[in-house]
C-alpha cells in the first residue's frame, strides 16, 4: 500500500535518517519507535506531506505519491498529536465538520460513534469542559467514521485512561483485519497480531 | 576637453550656483551609500573566513562525529504479540461503557 | 523528487555560483569603477546648466539611476521566489534574502534624493501629488515588511518560502499600488501656487550622462549583491570542505 | 458511505467558522468596538466643524476600517493552527483553495459585514452629505473582502510564530493602498456630483483579481506555515 524508499531527513544540520526505506501492506501495523528528536512525528508528516524537506520516494499503491496526492489524501486518515478538534465547538460540531472534508456522516451515525468511543452525554457540551482523555476521545471518533484505508496515529495514547488504550488498540486491530494499514508512534507496548516495529535513532 | 567643464573656478564648483547644499547633500549620500553597501560585506566576509578558520583550528573535523550516527533504523517483527489479544479487550471496552 | 531538473540545481548550486563570481568580480568591479567615475565627472563638470533647474539637474541624474534601479527590486525577488518556490533553489533564496535590505536601501535613497531635488523645484521637502514618490514610499514599506518577516522566522527553509511568496504577492501589488497612485495623483491636481512644471531637464546631454549612470548603478547593484550572496553562501555551507579549504587559503 | 462532495466541504467549513465566531463573541465585537471608537476620535482630535469633517469622512471611515480588519484578522488562523486544524484541511482531499476562500467569507460575514452596516451612521457623525451614503456602503462591499483577502495571505505566512508582533500590519496595510484610494476617491466623486461607477467598477475587478488569486496565496502559505 505505502513504500518508502532511501527517505533521507535532516533537521537543524542534523540527519535524523538516512536511506530509511519500509513498507506498509494492507492489514499491517507498523509501530515507529525512538527517543525523543529521533524524528518519529518527523517521518510521519513526511509521509503525509506536511513536511517536504527531505529527499527519497514516497509510493501509493506502486505509484508516485506525488503524482496521486487527491487519491491518497482520500484514502489517508491522520491524526497528529495536536488533534484537530476545536475547543468551542462540542464533538458533535466538531465531528460534523471534519466528517463532511472526508466522508460524509449524519448526525445519527456521528452520535453513534461517539457513545462507541466512550462520549456518551457529551455530544453537546462544548470541548474546552471536557478532560484531556475525553478531548482525545473526539478525535479517535473519527477512526470510526471517516474510513481511510491508512492511519497515521501520532502518539494517540497519551492522554487515554487504560480503557481508552484497550478501545483504540481495538480498532487498531479491526482495521488491520479488515485489510486497512496503521502507522503509529508510541512509546506504548502494543500488543497486536503482526506488530512491526521500525525503530528510529539507532546507532550505526 | 577641459573646454567642457561648466564651470570657470573650485569656487564656482563648490557653489553649485547657489544650490550647494542640494548637490553636494545627494553626491554625499551616493557616496556613502555606495561606500558602505561594498564596504560591509566586503567586511563580513573578512569576519566569516576569520572565523571560520578559527573553527576549524579549535576542532577540526568535530561537527563530523556524532552527526550521522544515530541516523540508523531497524525494522522488527515483534515475535511477543498474542494473535487474538486485541479481540479479548474488545469484550472488555464493550462491557465497560 | 525533481529528476529531469537535477542539471538545473547544479548549475545553481551555491558552490558553482560562487566559483563563477570569483572569475566575474573583477570584471565587475572594474566596469562598475569605469562607468561611476565618468557617470561622477560627466554628471559634475560637463553636464550644461539646465535653463530651468540650473545645477540642480546635477542631482536628477544620480536620483533617476537609483530610482530606476530600485524598481528592479521586486521583480528581481519574485523572480527569485518563484524559482525557490518551484525548484527549492538555496541559491535564488540567497539572492532574494540580500535583494531585500539592499532594495530598501536603494528606495529610502530614491526617497532622500527626491525630496532634496523636491526642496529647489517644488519648494517643499515632500509632495503627494508626485506620484513617483509616493509610490516608492510604498514600495519601500513593502521591503521592509519582507525584511521583518524574514527576521520573525526562525527556521531558513520555513522563512526562505514564505518570503519567496510574499515578494511575489508583493511585485503584483507594486505595479497596482503604482497604477492606483497615478490615478489618484491626476486627480489631486496642483491647487497650490507652487508649479508642479517639473518635467525632466530635455538636454540630450543629461540623457547620455544619466544612461552612464543608470548603467553604473546596475553594476554597484550587481557588485554589491554578488558579495552578499557570496557571504550568505560561505555561512550557509560552513560545513562543506571547499569553504574549509578556502578559509584556510585566504588565512 | 457517500462520497464527500466539495461542495459540502465548502459550506460545512464555512458553517464551522460561522459558529465558532457565534460562540466567541468577543473576537468580533471587539473590532467592531475599535472601528466605532476610531472614527469617533477623529472629530475630537481633528477638528469638530462639520465642513472640515464633511471633507476627511470617507477617508477616516475606511482608515478606521483597514485598522479594525488588522486586528480582527490576526486570530484568523490562530486556533486552527494551535488545535491542528489547518493539517486536517491540507490532508483533506477537497480543493483547500475552496476551504481557504469558505474561511475568507466567514469571516468577511462576521467582521467585515456588521462595520460596513454601521457605517452609515458613522457617516451621518461625521457630516458626510447624503449623497456619499450610497457609495459609501459600495465601496465598502467590494472593497473590505480585497482588504480580508490579501490579509489572509499576511496571516497565513505568520500563523506559526511566537512573536507577531505589528509585522501582520507593516504587511498588509501597504497591500491595502490601492483599494483606500478608489473607496475614498469613489466617494468623493460622488459627493462632487459625480456617478462612481468608474471606481466602484475598478475596486470589483480587484475583488474578482482577489478572489482568484488571494486563496491561491493563502493556500500556499498555509503549506508553507505548517512545514
Amino acid at each position: 500500500m505505502l513504500e518508502v524508499r532511501a527517505l533521507n531527513c535532516e533537521r537543524n544540520d542534523r540527519l535524523l535518517f538516512r536511506d530509511l526505506s519500509f513498507t506498509l501492506e494492507a492489514g499491517q501495523v507498523l509501530q515507529v519507535k525512538g527517543g525523543n528528536g529521533s524524528g518519529k512525528t518527523t517521518l510521519l508528516r513526511i509521509i503525509c506531506g506536511l513536511n517536504d524537506s527531505y529527499r527519497g520516494e514516497l509510493f501509493w499503491h506502486g505509484a508516485p505519491l506525488g503524482e496521486q496526492r487527491d487519491a491518497f489524501y482520500a484514502g489517508l486518515l491522520y491524526i497528529g498529536h495536536r488533534v484537530a478538534v476545536n475547543r468551542v465547538l462540542s464533538p458533535l460540531e466538531n465531528l460534523r465538520w471534519s466528517s463532511r472534508l472526508h466522508h460524509p456522516a449524519d448526525d445519527g451515525r456521528i452520535r453513534g460513534a461517539l457513545g462507541q468511543i466512550g462520549l456518551a452525554g457529551y455530544e453537546d457540551s462544548p470541548c474546552y469542559s471536557l478532560s484531556a482523555g475525553q478531548y482525545q476521545r473526539v478525535s479517535l471518533a473519527r477512526l470510526l467514521l471517516h474510513g481511510g484505508d491508512l492511519w497515521v496515529l501520532d502518539e494517540p495514547f497519551t492522554t487515554l485512561d487504560t480503557r481508552g488504550v484497550a478501545l483504540l488498540e481495538n480498532l487498531v486491530g479491526r482495521h488491520a483485519e479488515s485489510g486497512g494499514a496503521v502507522l503509529i508512534t508510541t512509546h506504548h507496548k502494543l500488543t497486536l497480531p503482526g506488530l512491526r516495529a521500525l525503530t528510529l535513532g539507532v546507532a550505526r | 576637453m577641459f573646454d567642457g567643464i561648466q564651470f570657470n573656478s573650485l569656487g564656482e564648483f563648490l557653489a553649485m550656483g547657489g544650490y550647494a547644499f542640494n548637490v553636494w547633500s545627494v553626491y554625499a549620500l551616493f557616496a556613502i551609500f555606495l561606500v558602505a553597501n561594498l564596504a560591509l560585506p566586503l567586511r563580513k566576509r573578512r569576519r566569516i573566513l576569520r572565523e571560520q578558520r578559527r573553527r576549524l583550528a579549535a576542532g577540526a573535523g568535530r561537527e563530523e562525529d556524532g552527526a550521522a550516527d544515530r541516523a540508523g533504523w531497524e525494522v522488527s517483527r515483534q515475535p511477543g504479540a498474542r494473535a487474538a489479544g486485541w479481540e479479548k479487550r474488545n469484550d472488555e471496552a464493550a462491557s465497560a461503557q | 523528487m525533481a529528476g529531469g531538473w537535477q542539471w538545473f540545481h547544479r548549475l545553481g548550486s551555491p558552490k558553482w555560483f560562487y566559483e563563477k563570481t570569483t572569475r566575474w568580480l573583477p570584471w565587475l568591479w572594474g566596469a562598475m569603477a569605469l562607468f561611476l567615475t565618468v557617470g561622477l565627472v560627466w554628471a559634475l563638470l560637463f553636464l550644461p546648466e539646465d535653463y530651468q533647474q540650473g545645477h540642480t539637474s546635477r542631482i536628477l541624474v544620480v536620483h533617476v539611476a537609483v530610482a530606476g534601479a530600485s524598481l528592479s527590486f521586486f521583480p528581481l525577488m519574485a523572480v527569485a521566489g518563484t524559482v525557490t518556490l518551484v525548484w527549492r533553489m538555496k541559491l535564488a533564496d540567497m539572492v532574494a534574502r540580500n535583494a531585500a535590505p539592499l532594495g530598501a536601501w536603494f528606495s529610502f535613497l530614491t526617497l532622500a534624493t527626491g525630496s532634496i531635488w523636491g526642496s529647489v523645484s517644488w519648494g517643499t521637502w515632500w509632495e503627494w501629488t508626485d506620484s513617483r514618490l509616493v509610490s516608492m514610499l510604498f514600495q519601500f514599506f513593502l521591503l521592509l515588511g519582507v525584511i521583518s518577516l524574514r527576521a520573525a522566522i526562525e527556521n531558513t527553509e520555513t522563512a526562505a518560502r514564505a518570503c519567496a511568496l510574499l515578494s511575489i504577492v508583493g511585485c503584483i501589488n507594486v505595479v497596482v499600488i503604482k497604477y492606483s497612485v497615478d490615478w489618484w495623483n491626476t486627480l489631486h491636481q496642483p491647487s497650490s501656487p507652487i508649479s508642479m512644471e517639473v518635467g525632466s531637464p530635455n538636454g540630450p546631454e543629461f540623457w547620455v550622462a544619466t544612461v552612464v549612470m543608470i548603467v553604473a548603478v546596475y553594476l554597484f547593484l550587481a557588485v554589491s549583491l554578488i558579495l552578499a550572496t557570496r557571504n550568505e553562501i560561505l555561512q550557509r555551507e560552513s560545513g562543506a570542505q571547499w569553504v574549509r579549504e578556502l578559509a584556510l587559503e585566504a588565512g | 458511505m457517500s462520497q464527500a462532495s466539495a461542495a459540502a466541504a465548502f459550506i460545512a467549513t464555512l458553517r464551522r467558522d460561522l459558529l465558532i465566531s457565534l460562540k466567541r463573541r468577543n473576537d468580533i465585537l471587539n473590532p467592531f468596538m475599535f472601528f466605532i471608537i476610531v472614527v469617533s476620535l477623529f472629530p475630537i482630535g481633528v477638528s469638530p466643524d462639520s465642513a472640515m469633517l464633511r471633507q476627511i469622512a470617507a477617508g477616516v471611515i475606511w482608515i478606521a476600517v483597514l485598522l479594525a480588519s488588522m486586528l480582527s484578522m490576526d486570530g484568523l488562523y490562530r486556533s486552527d493552527y494551535e488545535d491542528g486544524t489547518l493539517e486536517q484541511l491540507l490532508l483533506s482531499s477537497m480543493p483547500l483553495y475552496l476551504l481557504v476562500f469558505a474561511k475568507n467569507i466567514a469571516h468577511w460575514l462576521v467582521s467585515g459585514l456588521p462595520v460596513i452596516l454601521v457605517s452609515p451612521l458613522l457617516a451621518y457623525m461625521l457630516a458626510l452629505p447624503a449623497e456619499g451614503y450610497l457609495t459609501l456602503v459600495a465601496s465598502l462591499l467590494l472593497g473590505t473582502p480585497v482588504v480580508g483577502m490579501l490579509g489572509s495571505i499576511a496571516v497565513a505566512l505568520t500563523v506559526g510564530l511566537g512573536s507577531r508582533g505589528l509585522i501582520l500590519a507593516v504587511i498588509t496595510v501597504p497591500m491595502s493602498v490601492p483599494v483606500l484610494i478608489f473607496g475614498t476617491l469613489a466617494v468623493q466623486n460622488a459627493l462632487a456630483g459625480g456617478l462612481p461607477l468608474g471606481y466602484l467598477a475598478l475596486l470589483g475587478a480587484m475583488l474578482a483579481l482577489t478572489i482568484c488569486l488571494a486563496p491561491v496565496a493563502t493556500a500556499a502559505a498555509l503549506r508553507i506555515s505548517v512545514n
